[in-house]
């Protein structure tokens, strides 16, 4: 068995995170449907609680390992070599801690909008922080696998049932796309268990060297699994549905945390399990990566709908994270990871910023905004905020992960980094165009006579800008989580024998 | 921890409390904490100038703001010369507008608004200069691009105001793409982005190659033309000047701090900065000083034929901050300083004499609509023509010694182009004070051509603006004292103090050419400046009726300088409109809907398909299932019976 | 050769009666010439000395499964179904699907090889008589599929009463 | 004596007989007495079997053959009445609720 570190002083604080929130959709599962109120309070309290436990993981992590840390296991399957075994090391604990602080902005945010089938939205909710934190965690491939699809339920119901008027549509489309693509990773897994000699433990077979041509298959079945969930370019269509027609909480959960999975799973198994072929991939990935860039950035600029915009803008984004995770450099990968953070936390809290004007003026038409910042000043500050540390600017989060993201990427390879790079200019264009439409210029008859933020409102957002200033001032707090694991990762992808890594016009030669 | 890191750091303390508590509590007392905040900046920057001068170094980290790998950078602060020299100008500017502003602003609506983005600015841009790394000078780079942004856009309910904000930032967007591969290189080929190490070890690798993008170019070239990249873009310089006229959309007291005094030289600051690298480089200096020209020489022709006074004055800003780039791109970077600093006070006087007009004109800018000013207002139309004649280079005035000093350089320097760009030079010298004086005679002189109710309105300004504009033109009289050429200087027993004290950093070029060349090229200028003037006086005050006859006759040349040489319109057509095309027609409407969705749905609907063929044989009538499984057995056996 | 003449005769009688019964419109007609054919197989399995076999055949099949089915053709009222088309699709298919089905089959029985005989000889059967052997089997050897064919018609037993009655609520 | 091969055949003869009818009727009855008859096929091969063989375990099966038929003419009869009482017809076309 493979080293891990057990700090959790015999608590089991990952299992506790994963089924407190089980728990409390059972306790509302108890509770009388008509009685709304009861059924938020116990939903948010238990989202705190969830939460205030997580806080200790921020606090006790070992930032000087890499070993997983908080290990739990126990034999579930034993005939089939199955066990639940769970853990977290840098690459996946912030992530835990990002679940957890977002649904309980979700909660918040749903307060008033959801007005119908109150008691199922919440159970479905707290289902989804469960198995998210249950992906996060598993160290354990089938465990891994059932969290991954338990996943799909609870957000295809969360479009379908509170979304937009296309929404069926657009949790059908969610749903296929995904599901197809983790059958084949499904497949990918079984074959990795039988060649590793039966076992499903990831760390395990983290230790195994596997041959060339079988890693590249095994890529590719990965690959049709992540690459739907982050989404990469061909395969993005999905996104702009699923984001527009979703409920506010849909859409921060889908952007915040779903999206992040693609890219955690290339780093948590792609990348260690096939480094090989991981190697040898880069360039096509690097390709994609900036076509995403690219395009996603494009094509924002002819978007009319709020929440498509920014759901392409994701498309964007995203593709700055992989391309940062396939820089297979250091600081590539660890702008990465701290881009999927602040992805999360940015484009999650554009949804969150959304949805409170969404409420009131209950249309997505950018053109009939406008003028909100003159009704509305605390919320325009707020959004404008975000808008910026969206396009990138220093000091903001969005600065350091972009700003790592294409060093590594301009280090790896410079035509990726510098086209890549191009997508700031384009960033810039559609969000200032977006907030100048809908903030800026005259009053809309619609938006006039809006009540600014409530305390409600302005309590979720201000999580999201504190945590927008303090990564962008101080991200060493975040990146000091990573560094030993991204080195040990880095190490296990770029050690070995390799066949020729394919056309790599990154080298940059120094004469 | 150093005292001077406070420098930034009180007015963004400033900023925080303006924007937090402004608009509940602090309303019209907003501009105390800013004014505070920057005043003590000052007296800070002050004691900084007499610690540099006093052969000081100070070089301090603050904490660690980025490690990855082997990439490590830090909010860190460098104090040298340079640095000491831009803080003195930029909290002496930024005090003088923030007291301005305090009767400009008064009653508006944004009060506070107002005072925290300055103060943000103020902030950002002392980052910028007090920066030890590369990546902080990007940090203020970008935070000064934001408050820009902000107070173009200040004014957010006009489209006009929110349009030019936004195409501030997005065309600066465009420099900072090269500035930060600029910084890209630097880090992969140094190894740091810390100045002291990459300046010391820049010039052992002057002669090397950097393979990029498949290419092998000279190393130092390379860094310098992309990190000039950036210059351009923050200093509005040939072809991303397009931002700046447009940002007088600002309040003016905005124009003046930000959009002439402070932040668009920081394009300059940086071609300073690194001249280490820089001067290892002929072709970057090369493209540095004919960029500089020929924007100069460009915005100065648009400038002749505007009737707007602030743009005007921001063409002309254009223009003379392609001067500075000028001398630079000869190796006189300490000429180009100077220039900066003479520049920031008769620039942002010229501005909030404006300011002041417009005050008094009721927010009218067409200069075709004033005339006779002076009469209502005399501190402002003193301090103006003041101005005027400073950047018009009339002997004894800021204007000229700084002027003086790059025609000198340029004509007397080591660069190749050095004579064709003091040709440049001198003529956008005389164009200079051509346009200058076409404003003043327009403005201040002649008839009043606007309505009743502006000619009943007319006032001279408030104290706490026309304080500012004295304070100023005292700058603009005396600024350039520090830098009288030794010529003059010699015999007045002054020395060029400027250039000597900023040896250690930028070095000092000594012009190879006779006292009689330097001279000639002095008498040159100064002539050039007198007619300009002259034929001012002369079309304006003298023959008025002779401008409108010239438009006649030149109707063409006239239409394309008016029109800016059409290049809005020409990025509007080569690059907006063809990605909102793109964007609509090929991307959504092809790429994402005919191919991708149709791939995507092809496969669904293609087993749709199959599957609708496949109904048919669920007939639902049990004998065809069982004749269907009869033949399943007489295959079956049918196999069995051939083996 | 006396043998084979009764062979001859009952296999002439099952065939003839088997087309009768697929072949009749009226369900109780084809229900009588079952119940003929019935007594024609319990006939041939004497021959083949199974003498219980052939008891149950008469008991079971004609007696009690036959009346059962006599007495849902009476209960249906099937008058106007008679008048009606009797097949389904084309009966042509099925006859020649049926027909190679059973050249095929007859073909295969040329490649039948007799395996190794067992231990109940026809003199052993004799002597035991055939019911106790087959009982012995039955309560030794086959006791627990017995058992569950017991169930089976137990269930059986349940399940037809509950589908045929009628539901008290309607 | 007669040859195992006859008995086989009458067998096989029995059975597409019954298979015939099965695939032909409408009448969902004789479609029943077709299953019948093809079981009864087979009992006959089994029963021959057995006695060729001297094995008791043809009997055995034949046994049960005929138990489970039985069973299964009580729940299938007892389908039909059902059907019969929902859709006032024994013809199998008409009932079609499988059609896809």
């Amino acid at each position: 068995m493979v080293q891990t570190m057990d700090n959790t002083m015999g608590f089991p604080i990952l299992s506790v995170l994963i089924f407190l929130p089980l728990a409390g959709a059972a306790l509302i599962l108890l509770m009388n449907r008509a009685n709304d109120k009861a059924i938020r309070v116990v939903s948010l309290s238990v989202s705190i609680a969830t939460f205030i436990v997580s806080l200790s993981l921020f606090t006790g992590f070992d930032k000087t390992t890499h070993l997983m840390q908080f290990v739990e296991r126990y034999e579930w399957i034993p005939s089939l070599n199955m066990s639940y075994y769970l853990g977290l090391d840098g690459i996946s604990v912030l992530f835990v801690l990002l679940s957890t602080l977002v649904t309980i902005l979700c909660v918040l945010i749903s307060w008033e909008s959801i007005r119908t089938k109150t008691k199922e939205f919440f159970i479905s909710l707290l289902v989804m922080e469960g198995a998210m934190i249950g992906v996060f965690c598993s160290l354990d491939f089938m465990l891994f696998y059932i969290f991954w699809e338990a996943m799909l339920i609870p957000m295809y119901l969360l479009i379908g049932v509170w979304g937009g008027p296309n929404r069926v549509y657009a949790a059908v489309k969610f749903f296929l796309y995904t599901l197809v693509g983790s059958v084949l990773m499904l497949v990918g897994i079984i074959v990795l268990y039988f060649y590793a000699g039966r076992t499903f433990d990831i760390l395990e077979l983290m230790t195994k060297a596997y041959p060339y041509k079988m890693q590249l298959m095994l890529f590719w079945a990965f690959f049709a699994a992540f690459a739907v969930k982050v989404p990469m370019f061909p395969v993005h269509t999905w996104l702009p549905d699923a984001h527009t027609e979703a409920p506010t909480a849909g859409s921060v959960i889908l952007a915040a945390v779903l999206i992040k999975m693609g890219a955690y799973g290339f780093l948590r198994f792609s990348m260690p399990l096939l480094p090989d072929a991981s190697r040898a991939m880069t360039p096509v990935m690097l390709t994609l990566s900036v076509i995403a860039i690219i395009y996603g950035g494009i094509i924002c600029l002819a978007q009319t709908d709020l929440k498509r915009l920014i759901a392409y803008s994701s498309v964007s984004h995203m593709g700055f994270v992989t391309l940062g995770i396939f820089a297979l450099n250091t600081q590539g990968v660890e702008g990465g990871i701290l881009q999927m953070l602040n992805h999360g936390v940015v484009t999650g809290a554009l949804f969150l910023s959304v949805g409170v004007i969404y409420d009131r003026t209950h249309t997505r038409v950018i053109a009939d905004y406008g003028g909100v910042a003159s009704v509305m000043p605390i919320y325009a500050s707020l959004f404008m905020v975000f808008t910026f540390a969206s396009v990138g600017l220093p000091a903001t989060n969005g600065f350091i992960g972009e700003f790592l993201i294409l060093l590594g990427g301009f280090k790896a390879n410079q035509w990726a980094g510098v086209l890549a790079a191009s997508g700031i200019i384009i960033g810039a264009g559609y969000m200032l165009w977006l907030y100048q439409r809908v903030f800026f210029m005259e009053t809309s008859p619609k938006v006039a006579g809006l009540q600014d933020m409530n305390m409600r409102e302005l309590l979720t957002l201000l999580p999201m800008v504190v945590l927008v200033f303090w990564i962008g001032i101080y991200p060493n707090v975040f990146l000091s989580f990573m560094h030993p694991s991204v080195q040990h990762l880095l190490e296990r992808v770029n050690g070995g024998s390799a066949p020729a890594v394919a056309a790599n016009i990154a080298t940059q030669i120094l004469r | 921890m150093n005292s001077y890191a406070l420098i930034p750091f009180l007015p963004l303390a400033a900023f925080v409390i303006n924007i937090l508590f402004g608009r509940r509590y602090l309303k019209e007392n907003a501009h105390w904490v800013s004014i505070l905040a920057v005043a003590a900046s000052w007296v800070l920057a002050v004691s900084a100038l007499v610690d540099v001068a006093g052969g000081n170094k100070i070089n301090f980290d603050l904490y660690t703001w980025m490690l990855s790998g082997g990439f490590k950078v830090s909010v860190g602060f460098l104090i040298d010369q340079l640095t000491v020299v831009m803080l003195i100008v930029v909290t002496t500017c930024s005090t003088l507008i923030h007291i301005y502003s305090v009767g400009y602003m008064h009653g508006d609506s944004g009060y506070y608004r107002f005072f925290s983005y300055l103060s943000l600015f103020t902030f950002s841009m002392l980052m910028l200069v007090m920066a030890n790394n590369f990546l902080q000078l990007y940090f203020g780079w970008e935070g000064v691009g934001l408050c820009s942004y902000f107070l173009i856009g200040y004014y957010f309910n006009k489209k006009s105001a929110s349009d030019a904000g936004k195409k501030a930032f997005i065309v600066n967007r465009f420099g900072d793409f090269g500035f930060g591969i600029g910084i890209f290189v630097v880090f992969l080929t140094f190894g740091t982005v810390y100045y002291e190490p990459v300046f010391s070890q820049a010039a052992g690798l002057a002669g090397a190659t950097y393979n990029f993008l498949g290419y092998d170019v000279h190393l130092m070239t390379l860094i310098a033309l992309l990190l000039f990249c950036g210059s351009i873009g923050k200093s509005a310089q040939m072809p991303l000047h397009v931002w700046l006229p447009d940002a007088m959309e600002g309040p003016t007291p905005v124009s003046a701090l930000i959009h002439a005094a402070t932040m668009v030289t920081a394009g300059v600051f940086l071609v300073a900065r690194c001249s280490p690298i820089f001067s290892l480089s002929d072709t970057a200096l090369m493209v540095v000083a004919l960029t500089g020209a020929i924007t100069s020489l460009f915005a100065a022709t648009i400038g002749l034929v505007q009737n707007d006074l602030k743009r005007i004055i921001a063409y002309s800003t254009v223009s003379q901050l392609g001067y500075m780039f000028l001398a630079c791109g000869v190796g006189a970077y300490t000429a180009g300083i100077f220039h900066l600093y003479t520049h920031a006070f008769f620039k942002a006087l010229l501005f909030l004499c404006a300011g002041s007009v417009m005050h008094a004109m009721g927010g009218e800018l067409d200069i075709q609509k004033m005339g006779n000013l002076k009469k209502y207002m005399p501190v402002t139309y003193m301090t103006m023509l003041i101005a005027s004649f400073s950047i018009s280079g009339i002997p004894g005035l800021a204007g000229f010694f700084s002027k003086d000093e790059i025609l000198w350089m340029a004509y007397a320097g080591e660069s190749p182009v050095g004579k064709f760009v003091w040709a440049i030079g001198t003529v956008v010298a005389f164009l200079t004070a051509f346009y200058s004086f076409r404003l003043i005679f327009l403005t201040f002189h002649g008839k009043f051509r606007g309505t009743h109710e502006q000619e009943h309105h007319l006032h001279e300004s408030p104290k706490s603006m026309t304080i500012p504009l004295m304070i100023l033109c005292v700058g603009a009289v005396a600024a350039g004292w520090v830098g009288i050429p030794a010529l003059i200087g010699e015999n007045i027993g002054v020395h060029n103090y400027i250039a000597e004290f900023m040896k250690p950093v930028l070095g000092h070029p000594e012009g190879h050419g006779t006292h009689g060349e330097e001279m000639m090229v002095m008498l040159i200028s100064i002539a050039v400046g007198l007619s300009g003037i002259g034929l001012a006086y002369f079309m304006y005050i003298v023959r008025p009726e002779l401008p409108e006859r010239l438009t006649q006759q030149f109707r063409a040349v006239h239409r394309v300088l008016f029109n800016k040489y059409y290049v809005d319109e020409l990025y509007s057509f080569i690059i907006v409109r063809p990605a909102i095309w793109t964007a609509k027609n090929v991307l959504i409407g092809i790429t994402d809907a005919r191919i991708i969705e149709a791939l995507v749905n092809g496969v669904p609907n293609a087993i749709g398909a199959l599957s609708s063929g496949l109904r048919k044989v669920q007939t639902g009538i049990m004998q065809h299932y069982a004749t269907i499984m009869a033949t399943g057995i007489l295959i079956f056996v049918a196999i069995m019976l051939m083996r | 050769m006396l043998q084979q003449l009764f062979f001859g005769y009952y296999a002439f009688i099952i065939i003839g009666l088997s087309l009768l019964v697929v072949t009749r419109k009226n369900p109780g007609h084809s229900v009588m010439w079952m119940l003929l054919l019935f007594f024609h197989i319990a006939g041939l399995y004497l021959f083949l000395n199974a003498e219980f076999i052939a008891a149950i055949q008469v008991i079971v099949y004609a007696g009690a499964i036959l009346v059962l089915f006599l007495f849902v053709v009476l209960l249906l009222n099937l008058r106007e179904e008679i008048a009606l088309r009797q097949t389904v699709g084309s009966w042509p298919v099925a006859f020649f699907m049926c027909a190679i089905l059973f050249v095929a089959v007859t073909a295969a029985l040329g490649a039948y090889v007799q395996g190794p005989v067992g231990g109940y000889s026809i003199d052993v059967i004799q002597n035991e008589t055939h019911a106790k052997a087959l009982g012995k089997l039955l309560y030794t050897e086959y006791l627990f599929p017995f058992e569950i064919a017991s169930l089976i018609l137990l269930v059986a037993v349940v399940g037809a009463v509950v589908l045929a009655k009628r539901k008290l609520r309607s | 004596m007669v040859p195992l091969h006859w008995y086989l055949t009458l067998s096989a003869a029995v059975f597409m007989i019954g298979m015939f009818g099965f695939l032909t009727r409408r009448n969902i009855i004789i479609m029943f007495m077709s299953l019948e008859l093809m079981l009864n096929a087979v009992n006959i091969s089994l029963v021959s079997f057995s006695h060729y063989l001297q094995d008791m375990r043809g009997h055995i099966l034949v046994f049960f053959v005929i138990t489970v038929a039985a069973a299964e003419a009580a729940i299938g009869l007892a389908i039909i009445i059902t059907l019969f009482r929902n859709k006032q017809t024994a013809h199998v076309d008409e009932m079609n609720e499988m059609k896809g």
